[in-house]
């Protein structure tokens, strides 16, 4: 789950980390009332969950508060790589010395959370790692120990040479990491952590992204999800146990498994199709997922044919017969549905859809060269 | 021979009589595999189906039965403790199936598991099973079949399917692993690698990958050096886009890292054949041999 | 540094551990109200840092305000192991359906901290431990993964067959290991830890003595410390960066050093005489530190002489003459004083003595020969 | 030879430019102990008495200079950093002079340490010095002298007092170890005790332990079992109080157990000669030998 900017440093800013004033505003009035008590020049930035604002025009300068009010106006509503923007954050626009990153992230190879800094700060990490590793500087942290004083004394030496500014640096990160692991987070990164002209270490920019899997135990931060900011579809899956991804494609999918899921959004793509989704409706499925499935893939009226491929383990065959024909049942199928089934209960299955009139195939290429053909068709 | 569990394995259930629990101890069961004990705290004293002794903790059940391995079907906000429990008796080996385990827990328990020498496989995985001999976890057994190919694999439908393929066409199983979808996994395709290349039942390899962070790379550098016996491999998410979770918390392509191009790269470079559909597994592996 | 029952109940309480109700006083006319706000019968506990309480008769049950009136007035000023009960903590008697034992210690012998339960609960720990050692089941913690909630299902296994006390006692375990460590605890302890007859698990007493090199870093802990609690001289001589523990005999000690302080004691002792006190004036040692630690061994009127014994290491030996002849100055000295000095700056040292009129012996046996012989011929 | 530290010691000093850290750093290089570099954050690149280059971090430190031990003179709240940070460099000794380091700290830095194998004197101790070769913290070299007697102990001056005693009389040392009075501390007296059995120039051991603990009985029985040396031994607090600490922070006799009298016994029923006074240690020596 990402955390929009202002969250993110909301939770920073109770660690302790230093961050300029600044407060959310949903409508151009509320953004100059906030820019006139800033009573400085302002920043108005875009809350949405894309990167590359800037460059999409939802980050603007602002001189003054009628200036905000006008920035507001353009930004609020703007749609930036799909999302539409509900909030700007308005804070002062501070005075920039130096411009460092700072980022802890769950990385996969050492198993461990690891800590990172560049002195090369305010533009995407990614590019720093690719193009100037050298200006990257990574310590992974013993879970079992924390991140030790003299480890976040030794980054932020790579990131300053005034001691006053190191300390303040390895505070920051100590503080940085306590928020990471109070979130939940598998990222949390500051950039730009900046250096004023007075000396003074602060967070201008945060970002928090949260392991799903800790949300059950963290209400106060799960309380944070913007259902605004998420595809609809996405949302609805979610409630209703589902894993969807929403994509262009027109051959829509309904698998069980991740992994097979995935291998039938390949194969679709293989003969020839695009896949309209991932869709996976778990290992326990009951006939309610079903039909949960159907109605948020044919909903997307990309959708030209719907197909399913079950590999009943767990998953039982008639299960998702039965909910296919409770489906069919409650809304009328616009659009052609191919089915394949194998394993646990496939007899009983092909007979429960037989009798509802649909079709079963018990291969799976057979299956979506058959899904990709008919979407074909109805193009 | 077999590849982690065998006619040898003695199974403790962890969660035996929660719905999953007792559903696929019944499945293991009938499977043959030799369960001698569960745990449900508060149940100590009571037996599964007539039969199986159940126990408050997984320590009195292993002192008790001599169980050596472990595995748990708990609800994901006890798992990580059913882990350090398990590893806390000594069984040298801990099945955790398990889906939703926190990625911070794992990043601590692994180290738990390391100092102890304990094997853990998931979380978020299917298990295992050495087809005519033991089956921990929840594949399927009536997929398998008694022969000499292992399997590995992030995933659980789609092993089931290449599996499928493998068997329909009278290519039988020394064991197939399903190591989790999660980024954190005890497991990884190189340990697995590791022990078909050492297990003389094993004739040649399937590795099923999948998109998000660089095991399938390093596991391929590991092929190239370590590994004479034929790998066949697959890798699923060509067509999933950048930054979704696809489904498994580990299935993510991170910026530009993680795809499965990079993925089916390696594996070409390390000789691994690449199938382009799971259909192919038997004609390439009929190729290698 | 011991806290009070009433303090470290109010950490338990405040992690969330279920303890009675009950509030501290100070008058009679307190304990009085307070009994009477909690409307039942009620025990009133003397508030002093000593054990056996109850049998010094510093615990007495209470049928009303009336009679709870009655004891605090009895049971305030009163002395128990000499300190002076200036506090009572009333709340409520309780149905106790079973009692057991609960703490956590650091163990020196495994260096972890260890969690020890018993079902036999309510009575000194030592004695279970010493009697029935098989009643008490211990489990060594390792602190970089904290009390696992399986150890303490476990330990709570031992104690109850009821799965909700189970569950209760194991959720109090993980409180009460927070507690220990968030305080810099080197004991924490709930003695005893009751069932109620509706099937309640609570927490009845509770102990907390806390490591006083924790203290620097937990001011909200180190402002427990009740000097009114502790002995006067002992307070000083703590404030004056001194380690000093009041005797029973009559030769007073001031050494530089732990060990060799102890053995100056125990050579007092080894030639007929009775140390007044240990005092280790530390390495670095200025002149102030002797006048302060002169000031407080000759306010013992038990002291009959005075003996120094100081090995200069870092410790310099004209420090101490210095501070010797300085504090002379200052005070009267009507007690006769022997002082032994050898090593960094000896020679300095005797010289200052001498001018000042003091003899110094470089030999620590006949020194101490000495001082014994002074004290008895003084008493 | 000598134990853990000699001619080839080449140390680190962190807060080499604090209080005491200047005035000890001094005092080891008069000794003629091979002080390589010091550490004191937001001073690297200036020299200590200008010879000695100074560092921000200990890793820059020792990858500049290949020092091979530190000692650490930091104020108390940094100590345990100072521990953890000398023993991720990977120098094989630690010596903590630092007082005043909660010991729950030392609860998490001892496994730390005891992964990578890092040995650690102290915290709250002198030090060690090998006479004539190099002294490590603060016991002061005019007292000692070259020789083949080991001492070992929990406290400072007391083992000064006793040293004194042996140089005087002309008992020279091979090594003398102070490894501190804290409750839980990084090598006891097991540990030296390995070390002198083990040094061929160590001819005889003095043994000074006081109040608290159990370390005592269990070093008495490990001389009995392992150590075929002489070893004279003195227990300091026979006349301490139960429950009050005696300066050092383990020097507290905790209900009935950590008492003088009963080191005193497990001291004698090893074999263990034990001085009535710190004088007696020449007296028992020569008997003993």
């Amino acid at each position: 789950m990402n955390l929009h900017e202002y969250q993110a440093r909301a939770l920073l800013k109770a660690a302790g980390i230093p961050v300029p004033d600044g407060e959310v505003a949903t409508t151009p009035d509320e953004a100059e009332a906030v820019a006139a008590r800033l009573g400085s020049a302002v920043v108005v930035k875009a809350q949405v969950h894309a990167g590359g604002r800037g460059k999409a025009g939802g980050v603007k300068l602002a001189a003054n508060a009628t200036e905000a009010r006008g920035h507001a106006q353009q930004i609020l509503g703007m749609r930036i790589k799909g999302l539409v923007v509900e909030r700007v954050l308005v804070v002062p626009a501070a005075k920039i010395a130096s411009e460092s990153y700072l980022g802890v992230i769950v990385d996969r190879a050492s198993q461990r959370p690891v800590i990172m800094v560049s002195p090369a700060g305010g533009v995407d990490i990614e590019e720093v790692a690719a193009k100037t590793p050298e200006k990257l500087f990574r310590v992974a942290i013993d879970p079992r120990f924390g991140l030790l004083p003299h480890q976040a004394m030794a980054l932020a030496f790579e990131l300053y040479d005034d001691l006053g500014q190191v300390r303040q640096a390895a505070t920051i990160m100590q503080q940085l990491y306590r928020v990471f692991l109070d979130a939940g987070g598998s990222l949390a990164e500051i950039n730009p952590l900046i250096t004023t002209p007075e000396g003074e270490v602060l967070a201008l920019d945060a970002k928090i992204v949260v392991d799903d899997n800790e949300l059950a135990r963290r209400s106060s931060i799960a309380a944070l999800r913007d259902v605004t900011a998420e595809d609809s579809s996405e949302v609805e899956a979610r409630n209703a146990g589902l894993s969807y991804v929403n994509l262009d494609g027109n051959v829509g999918c309904c698998v069980n498994g991740a992994g097979l899921a995935m291998a039938t959004m390949d194969l679709v793509k293989y003969y020839g199709g695009e896949p309209a989704n991932f869709l996976d409706i778990g290992g326990s499925s009951s006939p309610e997922k079903v039909v949960a499935a159907l109605r948020i893939i044919t909903r997307d009226r990309n959708v030209k044919s719907i197909l399913f491929n079950i590999f009943g383990g767990i998953t039982r065959c008639d299960d998702v017969a039965n909910g296919i024909v409770q489906a069919t049942g409650q809304m009328k199928l616009d659009r052609p549905i191919v089915i394949r089934l194998t394993g646990t209960n496939e007899d009983l299955a092909i007979e429960i859809l037989r009798k509802a009139g649909f079709e079963a195939l018990t291969d799976m290429d057979e299956a979506v060269q058959q899904a990709v053909k008919l979407a074909q068709e109805a193009a | 021979m077999s590849v982690f569990i065998d006619k040898t394995t003695k199974l403790v259930v962890q969660g035996i009589t929660g719905r999953d629990g007792s559903f696929h101890t019944e499945q293991m069961r009938e499977y043959g595999t030799n369960v001698v004990a569960g745990v449900t705290p508060g149940k100590g004293g009571q037996r599964f189906a007539n039969a199986v002794p159940i126990y408050d903790t997984v320590a009195e059940a292993v002192s008790d039965t001599g169980a050596n391995t472990a595995v748990i079907y708990v609800p994901a906000r006890f798992a990580v403790d059913a882990i350090y429990e398990a590893a806390d008796t000594g069984v040298h080996l801990v099945v955790c199936i398990t889906e939703g385990v926190p990625v911070l827990d794992m990043t601590r328990a692994l180290l738990f598991l390391a100092e102890r020498g304990t094997r853990l496989i998931g979380p978020n995985c299917p298990g295992l099973i050495s087809p005519g001999k033991a089956k921990v976890g929840i594949i399927p057994g009536q997929i398998c079949r008694e022969g000499r190919i292992g399997v590995v694999s992030r995933s659980g439908t789609l092993t089931y399917e290449i599996i499928h393929q493998l068997s329909s066409h009278g290519y039988g199983q020394s064991t197939c692993i399903g190591i989790g979808g999660d980024p954190l996994i005890g497991t990884n395709f190189i340990d697995c690698l590791e022990a078909f290349e050492a297990d003389p039942e094993t004739e040649a390899i399937v590795m099923i990958g999948e998109i998000g962070g660089t095991d399938e790379q390093q596991a391929a550098e590991y092929v190239a050096t370590h590994v004479s016996k034929p790998v066949v491999g697959f890798i699923a998410g060509q067509t999933a886009p950048p930054g979704r979770r696809m489904g498994h918390a580990g299935a993510i392509i991170s910026g530009s890292s993680g795809t499965a191009k990079e993925k089916i790269a390696a594996f070409e470079r390390a000789g691994i054949e690449v199938m382009k559909r799971p259909a192919d597994v038997v004609a390439l592996l009929e190729k290698r041999s």
